[in-house]
This record gives C-alpha cells, structure tokens and sequence, in this order.
C-alpha cells in the first residue's frame, strides 16, 4: 500500500474501442468512488494481450496493490498470471475467463461462449428450428469473435434444418455490418436470421435490412445490450440482444480487487450471468 | 520555325495496329485490370452487374473514394496522410452531436435544441479541414517527414474523437442529416452522387487550376519549383487541407449512412485509401498520377470486397485473394513502364 | 602506321517510343587515341555511348572489342570488358563519402566475413586522388563538394576501373578553364598508357585542343569521321548542322537606357560580400569568375532564393524587398539556373508543364480556372521560337536530350515576358548551333530594352555578348570591365587578383 | 585546386563555443530529444528510472525494435515494409505449432512428438525470411511500388495467419521456447539480449559490408549504383529478405513472450516501427538513416508508452501527449536540416 493509505489498482482493459468494455469502466469508476481511498489507473490494451503484459509489466514497476486485466486473448495469460503472482500482487480477470487460473488469481465474469449459445438457441425457438443463419464477427482471431462463434454455431449444429450460410467479419464496426449485409442481400440468397457478434454490427444490419425492405423476414440478434441496441428495440427493429452485466461485473472486479489489497477473503470465481433481452423485458435494462 | 515540329514527325514510328493496341493495353493497364476483375466477377454471379449491386459497390466504396481523391492529391506532391480515418472518426463524432435527434435519451448536449443541418455539416468540414491543414503546416513549415507529420495527427484525432464522445457512439440523427448517407436523388443515393461530384471537382483542380500545376510541379521538383516562384509552403499547406476536408466529408457521409457517429470509426481507412491511390497509378515518388485512375483504383477495392462478400468466399481466404489481387492488378499496370530500359 | 582497333561498332541502331535516337552508325576507335564524338543535342551521341556501356540495348548491330564480337548486357558486363563511363546527366550518391562513390561496387574487402576495409579504401582513393593532383578529402561526403568537384570525382572514378576504353559524356560541362585544363593532363596521361578514349563535348575549342579524330552525328546518324588535323571549326560546324553557320554571337545594336537593376553593398553571410553594380535597360551584363567566387549565390540572392544579409537592391529606381523567387518574379526577373537537374526540371513531367510552369498566373482566366488550351499553344510556340527537338509537347522532359532540356529551362523564363533575365551558365551542354540560336535569343531580348545578366564560366561567351563584365574572386567585386577593356587576360588578371 | 577548398575556408567562420554547441545539438538532435524525455519521465515518476523499468521499457520494445532495424534498412534502399506485422502473426502461429507442450488439449498437430526448439525457431526464421523476400522479389523484378507489394503481404499473411490456426491462439508451448521471450542471462531479459545482437548485427552489416553500401547508394541514386555495376534487383532482394527474418525473429520472440501463437498479432506493429525509423532519422528520400538512430527512435516510442502509463495519463489522452511528442521530437530533430536552405 501506498505512503497515502490508499489502495493502488491498475486497470488493463482489452480495449477502449469496445462500447461494452467502456460500461465495466464507467462501473469501475463509480465503485472506486463509492470506496473512497482507492486509487484506480487505467489502460487500453488495444486488442494486444502484448501490450496488456506490458502494461502488467508496469503495474509491477509502479507498486500497484492490484492488477484487473480484461483481457484481450485468454490463451496467452500465463506470462501475466506468473509476471503478478512472482511479484506477489493480487490479480483479478474480468469478462473473459482464462484457462490458466491458479492459485492467487481471480475470476469475475461469464462465459463468452454462452452468450453465442443463448443467442442461436432464441433463434432456433422462434424460426422453428429450421432456416439460413449468418454470422456477423468481430475482428478475426480475436477472442470472443471465437467463443461467441462458436456457441452459435454449436447450438445450429443441433438442429439438421438450420444451417450457417455465411459469416464474415465486421470488426465490431457498425458500418461494415450495413456494407456486409448489402452484399449479402444483393446476392440474393436466402436468409432467415442474423447473429451478431456485437450489437453495433447488428444495428448496421438493420439499417441494410430495412433499406431494401427485408426487415420483416430476417431476424437481428445483438449481443451487449448498449443503449442504442436497446432504443432500436424500443422502436421495434431489434429482435434480442444479450445483456452482459457490464456494471455487476465492474463494481465486483473493483470490489475483489479492493478486498485483496486489504487481505480480506474473496470467492475465487464469480459468475455474473448473462441475461437475454427481448422487445418482451428489455425495459428492465434501460 | 516549321522545322521543329518536323523534325519530331519526320522521326519514324511504328504504327502497326499490333503495336498500338499493345500501346493502348499498357497505357491503360488498370481500366483493363478493372474490366477483367468486372467480368470475372460477373461470370461468377449473376446478381453482380446489376443496378443495385453496382451502386452498393459505389456507395460502400464512397468514404475511402472520397479520402482517396484528397490522398492522391497530396502523394503527387511526394507526401503522404496517415490521418484520414482518424480525422474521419473525429468530425463524425462531433457532427453527430450537433445533428442528435432531441429526444434522444442519450444526447450528449441535452439542452442543445435541434439545429439545422448545415450546422453539423459546416462543423465537420471545419474540422476536416483544419487538421489538413495542420498536417499540411508541419509538413511545409517544419520540414518533417509527412509520415511523421501525419502519422502524429491520426494517433492525436483518434484521440481527440475518443475524448469528445468519452468513447461511446452518438447516435439517433436526425432525417435531414441521415439523408448525407442514406438519401436518394432519382434513385441514385445521395453519397454516390457526391463522391462523383467531388471526383469531378477533384479532376478539375488537378487539371484545370493552378493549385493542380503547382502540386505536380512540388511533387514533380520541389526546388525547382520553389525557384520558379510558387510559394511552394502555401500550396502544400492548401493540399494537405483539401485532403482533410474530403476525410471530414467522408467523415459526414459515413457517420450519416449509419446515424451515428463512432470514435472507431474509419480505423485503417488511410490504407485502403492510399492503396487505391497507388493501384490507380499514384507515385510515391510525386508528380505522377490522376484523378481518373484513383477512382478505377478505389472501385476495384470496392468491387473485391463487395465480390468476394458474393461469392461467399470465406473471410479468411478473402483477405489472401484481395491481397493478391491488389499485387496482380498493379503489377499488370506496371509493365506499361517496364519497356523504359 | 596507325595503332590497334580496340573497338568497332558496325550499323547499331535504337529506338524510343516515337525517337528514333539512331539508326546505322557505326564509330571505330583505336588504341591511345581521344576520339570526339560530336552532333547537335539529340544527335545520339549518349545514346551510343549508354549502348556501350550496357545501359541500353541496341536494336541492332554488331559491337567488336578488340575484334571480339560481344554481347553487353548491363553495365557489370562492359566493365569487365574494360569499358569505364563519365556520365553526362548522373549525380553521385550524394549522402556517401567520395570514397565511397568512387569504390562504388568493388568496395575492398578484408577477412572471412569480407567485411569492408576502410582503412584501404581511404588510403586508395588519397593515392588515386594525388595521382590526379585533386586536393579533396575521401571522406567528405559528396554533397558538401562543388559541382565542379563532384565531376572531377566522377573523373577520377572512371579512371580508377584502369580501363582500356574511357567514355566522357561532356566532362567538361561543368568545369571551368582551370579544370578542363587539369582533366587534358589527365587525358594525355592515360593516352599515353594506350587508353582509348570518347569525348563528347560542345565545346569547340576543348575538341580541337585534345582530339585526334572526329565523328560526327546528326539526327541519329552517322556523317563521318576525319582526323583532327584535318579539319577545321565552320567544316565541322557545317557537318554537324547541315548548313553554314555565318556567325557565332550575335550582337544587334541595342541601346543602353536608363538604369534597370541596382545593386548596393549586397552581401550573403560566408558567401559573398559588399558587391555593388547597376545595370541599364538594354544592356547585357556577364559575371565572370573562377568555381567558388559566388557568382551563383550573386544572382541566387538577387532572385530571392537565398535571403542577404545585407544591401540593397533598386529595380528602375524603386527600393525593392525580394523575399522569395515568387516575389522575384513579380518584380519582372527572371532566373535560369545553373543545376538544371537540382533547381531546373521536373524530370516526369512533360515539355509542356515545364515550360508553362513559371507563368501559370498568366493562365488563370474566368472562375479560377485555367486556360488550357492557351497554355498549350503558348508553350509550344515558345519552344518552337528555340527549336526544342520533341517527339510531342506531352513527353516526359527526362527523355529529352540535356541541351533541349536546358532550351525547355529557357523557354519557361522567356514566356514570363521578363524585364530582367538571370542566366547562370546559360549554353552549358548546348550545341553550337543553339548556342548560337541562345545567343540570338538574348540579343533580341536586349535589344527590346530588357536586360539580362549571364553568368559564364565560357570567356569567349562573356566576351562576345556582354556590354559589361563584373569579376568575382572569393566573393568580392574585383571590377567591372567594359565590352572594349575585355579580354581573357584582363578578366583572368582580377579573377585571380588576392586582396 | 587549391583556391576551390581554400575560398570556403577563406570566408569568415563563426567558430564561437556557443556554435559548436548549436551545431552538437541539431547534430543529434534526436539524441538529445531522447535524453530530455528520460530525464522529464524520471522527474515524474520515482519508477521510472530503475533497473526493472528500464529492462522493462527494452524488453516491451523488442519487437518493434526488430522489426524497425530491418524496416531501417528497407527504407535506406528508398523502399518500405507494412507487412511486418502480419508476418509476425504468421510466424508466431506456425513456430507456436510446432513448440506446444504434447499433453495441452487443444494441441494443433496432436501426433506431433515434442520437437527440439530449433525446429520452431528455423522454421520462424526460414518462414519470415521468405516473406521478406518475396517482398523483395515483386519490388526488384516487377517494379510495383513497395507500398503495394508489402501491403499485399500485409493482407496475405495475415490472412495465411488466419487460416494456419483457424483464427484460433495456438497455445501452451514449452519452455525452451517460451525461454526466448520469457529467459533471462545474468538477470538481463534474453530478447534484450537478442535485440542488441541484432541492432549490432545490423550496424556492421549497413556500415561495414557491401550489402550495407549497396543499401545507401541503391536508396541514394539507384541509377548511380545500376551504372557501377552494382546486381540492385539481387541486394533488394537481400534487404527485403532481410526485414522479414527480423520480422521472423520478433514473431518469435513475442510468441514466446506471452507463451502463444496468435494470428492477431503485431496489428500495426509496422507503423510503430516506421515510427521508430523515421524519429531515428531514416529518410523516405532513400539513401539515409542509422541503426543508432533507429534505436533511439524505439526507445523513444517505448519509454512513452511506459512512461504515459506510469504517470496514470488516461489512455485517450495518452494518444494525444504520444503523437504530439512523436511530432515534436522530429520537429526538434529536424532542425538540424533547416540550415540547408
Ligand atoms: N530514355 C529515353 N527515352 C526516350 N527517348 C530518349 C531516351 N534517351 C534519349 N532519348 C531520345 O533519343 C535522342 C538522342 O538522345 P541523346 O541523349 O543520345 O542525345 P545527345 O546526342 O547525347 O544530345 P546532347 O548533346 O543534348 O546530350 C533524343 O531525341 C532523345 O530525346
Ligand atoms: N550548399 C553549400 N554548402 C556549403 N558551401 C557551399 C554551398 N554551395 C556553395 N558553397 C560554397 O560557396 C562558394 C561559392 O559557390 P559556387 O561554387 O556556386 O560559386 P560560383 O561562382 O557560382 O561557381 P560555379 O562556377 O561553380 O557556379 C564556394 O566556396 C562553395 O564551396
Ligand atoms: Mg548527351
Ligand atoms: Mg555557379
């Protein structure tokens, strides 16, 4: 602890260009007011789990009391894990659970891959089971542009009649779902649903739907719930979304992570749920 | 006096119809490469050439098209602008803020009452502008490398937009700013429409001004042209400034097409934009290349993407074919000038 | 009884698109002998000389080295054939030592690694460079040299290949008396060890003085060849041109009228230092002086690109501040410089650009916009006017032979319509019958009651065209000679004058 | 001669104390630019200035320290290389392929026995090499502009990346592999080490080989180095080659750093090695540059990123302080220039 009594955390987020991550942050911050005597540092990890131990690396140089890293790839942890455990600081994962998650490290978060799964499983229920699903994904090779991939496409396998026609990557940008979706369309295949591994990308996929008048044939399906998702649910152009308790897994991380620094005793693992949103609840989100 | 020109007539030349097609071909490589890709794609689905298709390729291809055009410009005076797609993301950021709808629940400036459209309009070409402008300053009166100059403006405006928007996107426009990128004049969208008229006003500077002349000329011999007397930091400053003023419109098209203005917005834009530049036939080397070809050369990115996204070829494989085809493309417009030794 | 042939080229021929730069010439060369090669610009002469080397591959023809037939593909190839090249229009490397340029591709190495020896590759090129009686440091890089310098590196790096065959593409072009003088001792030297050698020169003088024989050229073909001896300045002139050549310098009568430029106490830091002079409407001023003396600088500083330190200048009586060469130029001036390819052309773009592109502000009509169709006609008259030998105006001005080049230089300042016109080195790679076209060109312009102010390195070109010579040494006014007072020997006499 | 040197000579010379000084400064500007940021960092921050920092701030900087050696060099010849990024994603998934420990359960090749860890490292270093040369081989033998060529083998390779791990980490590798990034010799972090080989390496290389005089004189007048007979097509070969075995190198060394291939890896990596190039002094011109330099260019970079982060500077406004120093730092390098004119 620091010469002024207060508690040091560093923060490594995976990315401050992730809408989502930026709502842990906002929960952060309201938390770390609400303790007072805490001191909080944070840092973008720009999608490199490189430059996320780079910044443990200076975390460790700085003396900090805890270290919360949401990272951006959790196969390549390790070296973070041993870098904060060797120095004896205490180390909490948020969102994206890592494999490597020894004695000394913490876990507060879901599971990436059942956001994927929920999402399928809702529109498998309402189309039926059978029809054509594309995938919109976020940047390739990144962590949870796999695991939610690969939820959805476990949950479609279960169902003989519905099929993933096409993916492709919209790097969670909202303009690169609407340009996609465009030449999806003009390909003119057919396409019941479209799940979206972000909701910015979703929103652009609406936007492409109802420009050639498709939108009441294909289902859209977010993931994170951002308030724009939700006012486009609202107005009835979003079919669900996937809410991440983006301010339970904020206020909790810091919580730990406080907790630790004071020597107090914490769970190892905290699950905070996701929970499906749909035109149906999604005014409890607001 | 007449014989001068004689003497250039009098000198034989090789005009078999042969050797003028092969002129013709190497002369104009990359319209051909931009009419082979064009066949091939459309032998391979039917839905490519259609009306509809065709403006969703120059409607997706728009913002890079519309940096690119204001990039060509500035590699022909031998600099070159990382910032586009950042200054793009910042003006559309504050744009977007000026042009929310009021009864937004998320408006950035609650109290603000709804404004006219050319308020948000003016703001983004404003600020387009401005950091063109201060590109082109540090360029032209500091002597860094426009690599530096510009690389610096994109990390500072990505930054700057992340700050105005505190990192969220600012969304709910309102109609008269969505119809920028979603509106249609005789059912041409509107982006369309202006990507063709600010190409054609592009072409005209180039050719048709002194402003043009005087960016080949810079490009072409900076000394030289200094001492011919053009005020050679003015007008790089004037080109870096255009070009930040076609990112600030991109910026404005972009953020319109999809109502709402995003501080990632446009990341890697740069490349694309200068890639097209270049297959069209830009030197990095300054003083060489047009208008004309930039656009073939963004229309070709914009075809790949658009292509390869139709024939539902896999993401991963895309990026190896549009890559190799980029490399194609111009190494078939390259032997125009392999015959010069 | 005539020495070896060392080399025979028979019916070589090559085109460009829309040149054909040579078409069956042939050019025999013997052993020990300087052998110059002449023609007006755009004759092929480099052409022929690029084919030698590997740079260029013919179209046709047979190339026999010591009666061997060859193949030379590529430069490497002509080098080891014992053919080493002084290029007319290539700049060094300018960011490397003069080492290093000199040693360029057959650097010395040393140990296993092979890793280069330095200390053997400055201590060859000192020798190499007392050899040549040059004072100039291996290790200073090129770009701190004088033009002058730089040639004579380039001199001695053609020398150091211990060549059999030595092409000189206009050494001298940028060599004032006092080298030129320095490269003949060179040249008779090696002659002496049995090396063949081409020279390519304009100048007539330099021709009669070191070759022995002469081939000339003239629109990519061959006309003949003669002993040195044999011939004499108008036959020559005559077989070059194709017609009589009357006279060199042309002087119209031109009235001097009232004062046009002054120059008061005009001083440029470490350059050049209290120089006062004026000049009147209608006269043509010459600057003479020795490489180094700041006759460049001189006129740079009064054109704007270089800023004084002190003094004052009055255009037709009026105080002017010159800031830049924009400024210059709306101040009715005008400068041709002396480094065509660092300050002159823009080498990718075409004749017509080039040439238009100091006067654009005369183009710019209604809406801002030019008028391109008057541009065009504008700058193809005046290149017509002095006979700019081009394909089309749209050819890339790189492929343009260098004295059409430096005519396109001419050509852009002629069409400012100015009233004062700057030329340093004005006929520097030009033939003798631009020359005299150039020459007629600047009387004409004088006698409208324009002035000009040349810079020469060439006496005889000074001497015939100027009312009035300024001599410079080291920076400094050493006196102004009038045209009847001239002489080579009065200019070499303050030229060379100490304090 | 003797009056050509002499007059220069002659001319009046400020050689005052203060001149000597003036002129030390513009001469290493970037030196100095480097020392004033260490010592405001170290002003800062108590942690800033201690030996783990400091291997810290070296060890954070290797990649793109490798990278920028070879980037260096590249650009010396006039060229440039935006692939090196994505080759070393390729080159970390591949080497990381074949360097997993044999009981993870998402092993790529499950039947492949433990190999020796020379296998990965040739296999990186042979893998990256040959990227770097195909690099080299469009830019020498087809002549397309190396902006086009390497940003072909910067979506390809990417792409290849992609496609070899299926867009999956490939993860658990063993230890005498992960030594490479995570080892240490006498307390000094092994890629420390290997980065100062390198940078030693490629120091005699440019300064004492041909291949290095050859790389100024082909960036510093390539029709000067074809006409001395100089093979320019083979040595751009060799240099591109070159840069991608560095870009291998730091494939390797990354991967091992954080124990896993990643096809996401070294995202815009080349930009920051540019960077580092050119803050360093490396011209686009051709022709000049130094290894020292680029050095301190990657240290620049380095202690910035390091420094910002200790100094608890938001991230958004880091972006902003980091491209404005970048600027400045060359602004204040440039100086040195601004007597030529
Ligand atoms: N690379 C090239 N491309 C096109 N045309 C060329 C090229 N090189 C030379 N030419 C043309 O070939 C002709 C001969 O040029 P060359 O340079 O051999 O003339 P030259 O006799 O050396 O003239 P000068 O005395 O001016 O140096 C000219 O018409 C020139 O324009
Ligand atoms: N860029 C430069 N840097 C340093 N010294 C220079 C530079 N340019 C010229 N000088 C020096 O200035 C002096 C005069 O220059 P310069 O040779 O151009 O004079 P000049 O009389 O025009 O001769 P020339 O006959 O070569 O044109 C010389 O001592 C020269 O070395
Ligand atoms: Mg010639
Ligand atoms: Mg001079």
């Amino acid at each position: 602890q620091q010469d002024d009594g207060k508690v040091k955390i560093g923060v490594s987020i995976a990315s401050f260009n992730d809408t989502f991550l930026m709502y842990v942050k906002d929960a952060m911050e309201a938390k770390a007011k609400e303790l007072g005597d805490v001191e909080i540092v944070y840092t973008d990890g720009k999608e490199d789990v490189t430059i996320q131990l780079s910044q443990v690396e200076n975390f460790i140089a700085q003396g900090m009391d805890s270290i919360i890293v949401i990272p951006a790839s959790t196969d390549a942890t390790k070296p973070i894990t041993n870098a904060a455990l060797k120095a004896d600081i205490n180390l909490v994962y948020v969102n994206r659970r890592p494999d490597y998650l020894p004695e000394g490290s913490y876990y507060i978060g879901s599971e990436e891959r059942v956001a994927g799964e929920m999402q399928a499983r809702y529109v498998a229920e309402a189309l039926g089971g059978k029809g054509n699903v594309g995938i919109l994904m976020g940047p390739l090779g990144a962590d949870n542009t796999n695991k939610r991939t690969d939820g959805v496409k476990g949950i479609v396998a279960d169902y003989p009649d519905m099929q993933v026609t096409r993916e492709q990557s919209g790097k969670w940008m909202r303009d690169m779902g609407l340009s996609i979706l465009e030449n999806w369309i003009a390909s003119g295949d057919k396409m019941d649903a479209i799940i979206s591994n972000n909701d910015d990308m979703a929103l652009g996929a609406i936007a492409a739907l109802e420009a050639n008048g498709m939108k009441k044939d294909v289902m859209v399906v977010g993931l994170d719930a951002t308030p724009d998702a939700l006012a486009f649910m609202e107005e009835g152009r979003l079919d669900a979304t996937i809410f991440q308790d983006s301010k339970g897994q904020g206020q909790a991380s810091v919580d730990t992570a406080y907790k630790l620094a004071k020597k107090e005793t914490v769970e190892k693992e905290t699950m905070v749920p996701f929970k499906l949103v749909t035109p149906e609840n999604f005014k409890d989100f607001l | 006096m007449a014989n001068t020109t004689a003497s250039a007539e009098m000198l034989p030349t090789e005009s078999s119809k042969q050797k003028q097609l092969k002129s013709l071909i190497s002369k104009y490589g990359i319209y051909f490469a931009f009419i082979g890709l064009v066949i091939f794609m459309s032998a391979m689905h039917p839905a490519f050439l259609t009306v509809t298709n065709i403006l969703n390729i120059i409607r997706q291809v728009t913002s890079i098209g519309l940096i690119a055009l204001g990039v060509t410009i500035i590699i022909i005076t031998r600099g070159i602008d990382l910032s586009s797609g950042s200054v793009l993301a910042l003006v559309s950021v504050v744009a977007a803020s000026l042009a929310q709808n009021p009864d937004w629940h998320a408006k950035m400036y609650p109290s603000l009452p709804a404004l006219p459209v050319i308020v948000p309009i003016l703001a983004a070409l404003a600020i387009g502008s401005l950091c063109g402008a201060i590109n082109g300053a540090f360029v032209a009166k500091t002597g860094i490398p426009p690599f530096i100059a510009t690389l610096g403006m994109m990390i500072v405006a990505r930054g700057a937009a992340l700050i105005y928007s505190d990192g969220r996107p600012v969304s709910d426009l309102n109609d008269s700013y969505n119809f920028i990128g979603q509106g249609e004049i005789f059912g041409i969208p509107f982006p369309v429409i202006l990507f063709i008229i600010m190409a054609l006003i592009s072409w005209i500077l180039l050719n048709r001004t002194r402003f043009g002349k005087y960016a080949y000329s810079i490009g072409g011999n900076e000394q030289a042209a200094f001492v011919s007397g053009i005020n050679v930091a003015k007008y790089k400053i004037l080109v870096y400034t255009f070009g930040g003023f076609l990112a600030g419109m991109a910026g404005l098209v972009l953020s319109a097409r999809i109502s709402s203005g995003q501080p990632g917005l446009g990341n890697m834009f740069e490349l694309d934009a200068i890639a097209a530049a270049t297959i069209g036939g830009v030197s990095h080397a300054g003083g060489i290349g047009t208008i004309q070809g930039t656009v073939v050369g963004a229309l070709i990115i914009g075809v790949l993407n658009n292509g390869l996204d139709l024939l539902n070829v896999s993401a991963y494989w895309q990026q190896i074919i549009k890559g190799s085809i980029i490399v194609a493309a111009v190494v078939f417009d390259m032997r125009k000038n392999a015959r010069k030794n | 009884m005539q020495s070896e042939v060392v080399l025979d080229m028979q019916g070589i021929s090559k085109s460009f698109p829309g040149v054909k730069a040579l078409s069956d010439v042939q050019l025999t060369l013997r052993e020990g002998e300087v052998h110059a090669l002449m023609g007006e610009n755009g004759a092929g002469k480099s052409t022929l000389m690029k084919i030698l080397f590997g740079m260029y591959t013919r179209d046709c023809g047979i190339i026999k080295l010591d009666g061997k037939e060859v193949e030379l593909n590529g430069t490497l190839d002509s080098l080891e054939h014992g053919v080493s090249m002084i290029h007319q229009e290539l700049s060094p490397v300018l960011h490397r030592s003069v080492a290093e340029n000199i040693w360029l591709g057959r650097e010395p190495v040393k140990g296993l690694l092979k890793l280069v020896d330095h200390d053997k590759m400055w201590a060859d090129t000192k020798g190499l460079l007392e050899r040549l009686d040059l004072e100039i440091d291996p290790r200073e890089h090129m770009v701190s040299l004088t033009v002058a310098q730089m040639q004579m590196i380039e001199i001695a790096k053609a020398v150091s290949y211990n060549a059999k065959i030595i092409i000189m593409d206009e050494p001298s072009s940028s060599l004032t008396d006092k080298e030129v003088g320095h490269l003949f001792e060179i040249i008779r030297k090696l002659k002496g060890q049995g090396v063949a050698i081409v020279y390519i020169s304009h100048k007539m003088d330099e021709i009669f003085e070191i070759a022995d024989t002469i081939t000339v050229f003239r629109d990519g073909q061959y006309i003949s060849s003669v002993p040195a001896r044999e011939t004499n300045q108008s036959k020559l002139i005559k077989m070059m041109v194709g017609r009589e050549l009357n006279k060199m310098f042309t002087r119209e009568d031109h009235t001097i009228g009232e004062d046009m430029l002054k120059v008061e106490g005009l001083s440029l830091e470490k350059r050049f230092e209290d120089v006062s002079f004026d000049v009147k409407k209608g006269e043509i001023f010459g600057i003479a002086g020795l490489v180094g003396a700041g006759r460049t600088e001189l006129v740079e500083t009064l054109f704007g690109v270089r800023s004084k330190s002190a003094g004052h200048i009055y255009i037709k009586g009026k105080h002017v501040h010159i800031k830049s060469p924009d400024h210059a130029k709306k101040n009715g001036m005008a400068l041709l410089t002396e480094d065509r390819r660092q300050s002159g052309l823009s080498l990718m773009l075409s004749v017509e650009d080039n040439t238009a592109v100091a006067n654009m502000d005369s183009y710019v009509g209604g809406g801002n916009l030019l008028e391109v169709a008057r541009l065009k006609k504008e700058a193809k008259e005046e290149c017509k006017k002095i006979r700019v030998k081009t394909p089309t105006m749209t050819e890339p001005i790189g492929n343009l032979s260098g004295g059409n080049q430096q005519k396109v230089l001419l050509a852009r300042w002629l069409l400012t319509k100015p009233d004062i016109l700057f030329l340093d080195e004005p006929t520097r790679g030009i033939d003798v019958g631009a020359k005299a076209e150039i020459y007629k060109l600047i009387s004409m312009f004088a006698q409208e009651g324009k002035t000009v102010i040349m810079v020469s390195s060439e006496m005889p070109e000074l001497l015939g065209m100027c009312d009035r010579i300024l001599v410079m040494h080291e920076g400094r006014n050493k006196g102004i000679l009038d045209r009847n007072d001239a002489s080579q020997e009065a200019i070499m006499s303050l030229a060379l004058q100490k304090h």
